[in-house]
């Protein structure tokens, strides 16, 4: 059973200097009341893995507005020219990884796996210094799990046991992040008694889920 | 017609019943408006969805349902919601039928270089060098030349999105079709002579005896 | 859209001598009516790809029991003395993979990827022949994907787009062999109309799917 | 007390509140029934489901709901259904907080051996590499003894079912705990003597000075 806590408490779950993924594409599905809470806080130097930057003042862009932020480890930052200026100004470090990598190192964090074989990217930049594996005749870049401290998720739907549902595009990075963290705290906009959610409609099983945000008032 | 028109009108001969076609943020969108008649094309949105259909009605958004630009879109009956490592598996597993990508430079090739300008304001890949990698058919659409320049060049100036050629290339003058012997000239605009697409292309063109307009 | 096939006209897209992935878990979940129409049609010289061999006459073991089958590509055939025996007679090559690495390599098979780095099997005979790859000074096993001719499924209910959702423990590996295979036929228990699948519901795609068997009468 | 009852007794001592575990077949299934009264223990079957529980009345068994034996379960509220692929994700990634196996031999190092007899019946591995590989402890729940052979031996002499070794072993005899030093005894069953213990197991074990009996 978890007990709902509130965003503010869930902030203080997130130390200063940890790895954190951040669910949300665009800052949809994103866990907007606790990354309210993480800025109320001032949390700083924190390393983010997300999708992309949002745009400033929304979602994982609100983060790096606050000066949260030190290293952002994503696919896309292009709707976000605060981040940019500020990756060439070198206040927070910046690691592009394609989207689809991205979702595979993470899923590979999750899954206990020691990397995955990805044909995306051989022959450009971002094969630098990744070990190239011939599969077949065909050349693949060896791509490495990702992990963090701690997942920030937002779902639709919970349960008090943590089991969680996702709502169209707001799924995205959720749920693989739910499996490839330490701490995982879950946003719900609706908390259900156990039992209403059908076991086949469960998309992160509440077991990995560590902790889960009040619902909002 | 319109340059943006008659690339997308183009590229929409393209689309084949029953695929699975993706189509990146901008111009490639428009292809959307001009699927033919009576053909059923599943559009995939990488952020996350298949069957997704026009922004509702203001006030009928949903901001769960949004396409990987952050626009609100509506859900068309048969809808399928997924998660970012279900969408790449069906990106990169071949699974694809087509993608349709803006390009900056195509290259004698075939290569495409789509994501980065050095020393402008850097953009990231997002999820396009899986797409190129991984789609059964690459289908660039851009103008032919921006700001006088030619984007069509005997070799990419920028950063490649992937070391495979892409399918095909259409743009507001010519279709052109990279192959194992050089950049061949297909179709020309309507009203484009080919001698207006050579000059206006830096990297050398095969040209056929006959070069067909598009039959838009 | 799909229209709905006999399970005859199904088994008539299983060639002689093919790859085919079939679903289930001891036979739950596998697709008793086009495996029924196989032994039917006396296919031969298949290569199936399936978790286990299950019972004597009971799902992949009736293809087993009727001689379609010249090799199995799977975790465990305990339960299955006929398939024992065939192996030993070498009547049936045998390929023993640790369950999760199976589903690991079909997923890889279905997701593009050239490989997966797994820790299972490092120290055993799994690893004969195989890369062993060190990431962070742990030791993992370089596992191929696997990909099929045909995947056989079974589903609960299907839209007439083929969309697909699948029944508690029934679902098992049918998702991902649905990803892995050129021809996917699934077998449904119920077909309904386009648009009654919730988006979120919808666990394998109708775009993949090339083929639906009729429901059952 | 009956020898699998003392086994399957002790084990369930080892079941944390809050924790992910799954049960082989057999032997290690009977755990179950022994949960301490207020515990939540979510025990997976990995063939698909989380939240499991005993047989249904006859009549109201589901065939899309079984364990990893084929048998007929019932589901909990709040229950989880997945596919393969989620299935040893979840064991592998480090969620699984515990495995309780059965055992056909134990070496000094703490190496398990039980998926393979060269020469008989040939079963397969099933999940069983992956658990050991993937759980975060594992336990071996197995008679001390089989047909008066030991099977806590010095060195493996049926093949490994991985290459790390198991967190504790628990036998009608004895708990013994791998240690980098070698296998320590850790507790007696009722009325079973340290002398008895060591004269049953071929391996050698580190005998504290105490060595308590199992609080069953």
């Amino acid at each position: 059973m978890r007990e709902a806590i509130s965003p503010a408490a869930a902030a203080a779950l997130v130390r200063d200097g940890s790895t954190v993924m951040v669910g949300g594409f665009m800052g949809v599905g994103s866990p907007h009341r606790v990354i309210a809470a993480l800025v109320e806080r001032g949390a700083r130097d924190l390393t983010i893995i997300g999708n992309d930057a949002a745009r400033p003042g929304h979602g994982i862009g609100a983060l790096i507005d606050a000066g949260c932020v030190s290293r952002c480890i994503t696919s896309h930052i292009g709707l976000n020219p605060s981040l940019q200026k500020k990756m060439i100004a070198g206040e927070v470090q910046v690691d592009l990884v394609p989207q689809g990598t991205l979702a595979e190192r993470i899923r590979a964090g999750g899954a206990g796996l020691g990397g995955v074989l990805t044909p995306t990217g051989v022959g450009t930049v971002v094969q630098d210094g990744k070990q190239l594996v011939k599969v077949d005749g065909r050349d693949f870049l060896l791509e490495l799990p990702l992990r963090a401290d701690v997942a920030l998720l937002r779902c639709y739907e919970a349960d008090y046991y943590g089991n969680l549902t996702y709502r169209l595009t707001a799924r995205n990075f959720n749920p693989i992040m739910a499996m490839a963290a330490t701490t995982v705290i879950a946003e719900p906009d609706e908390i259900v008694p156990i039992g209403l959610i059908p076991p086949d409609h469960v998309c992160t099983p509440g077991i990995i889920v560590t902790h889960l945000v009040e619902r909002p008032h | 017609m319109d340059p943006k028109e008659i690339i997308a009108r183009r590229v929409a001969l393209e689309l084949r019943n029953n695929t699975l076609v993706n189509l990146g943020i901008g111009l490639p969108t428009l292809v959307s408006r001009y699927v033919p008649a009576g053909m059923l094309v599943a559009f995939q949105s990488e952020n996350g969805i298949i069957g997704f259909g026009a922004c509702p009605p203001e006030g009928m958004e949903d901001p769960n349902l949004t396409d990987a630009g952050g626009g609100f879109i509506s859900a068309l009956p048969g809808a399928y919601a997924f998660d970012s490592a279900t969408s790449f598996a069906l990106i990169r597993g071949g699974h694809l039928d087509m993608t349709v990508l803006g390009g900056l430079q195509v290259d004698a090739k075939g290569l495409l270089a789509n994501w980065l300008v050095p020393g402008r304001m850097v953009a990231g890949m997002g999820g396009a060098m899986d797409l190129v990698a991984g789609a059964k058919r690459v289908i660039v659409a851009m103008q032919h030349a921006a700001r006088g320049e030619a984007k069509i060049v005997p070799e990419l100036t920028l950063p490649p999105t992937a070391a495979r050629p892409v399918s095909l290339v259409v743009t507001d003058l010519a279709v052109i079709e990279p192959t194992e012997a050089g950049l061949v000239l297909r179709e020309r605009a309507p009203d484009v002579q080919v001698a207006d697409i050579v000059a206006a292309t830096a990297a050398p063109l095969i040209i056929p005896d006959t070069v067909p307009e598009m039959r838009l």
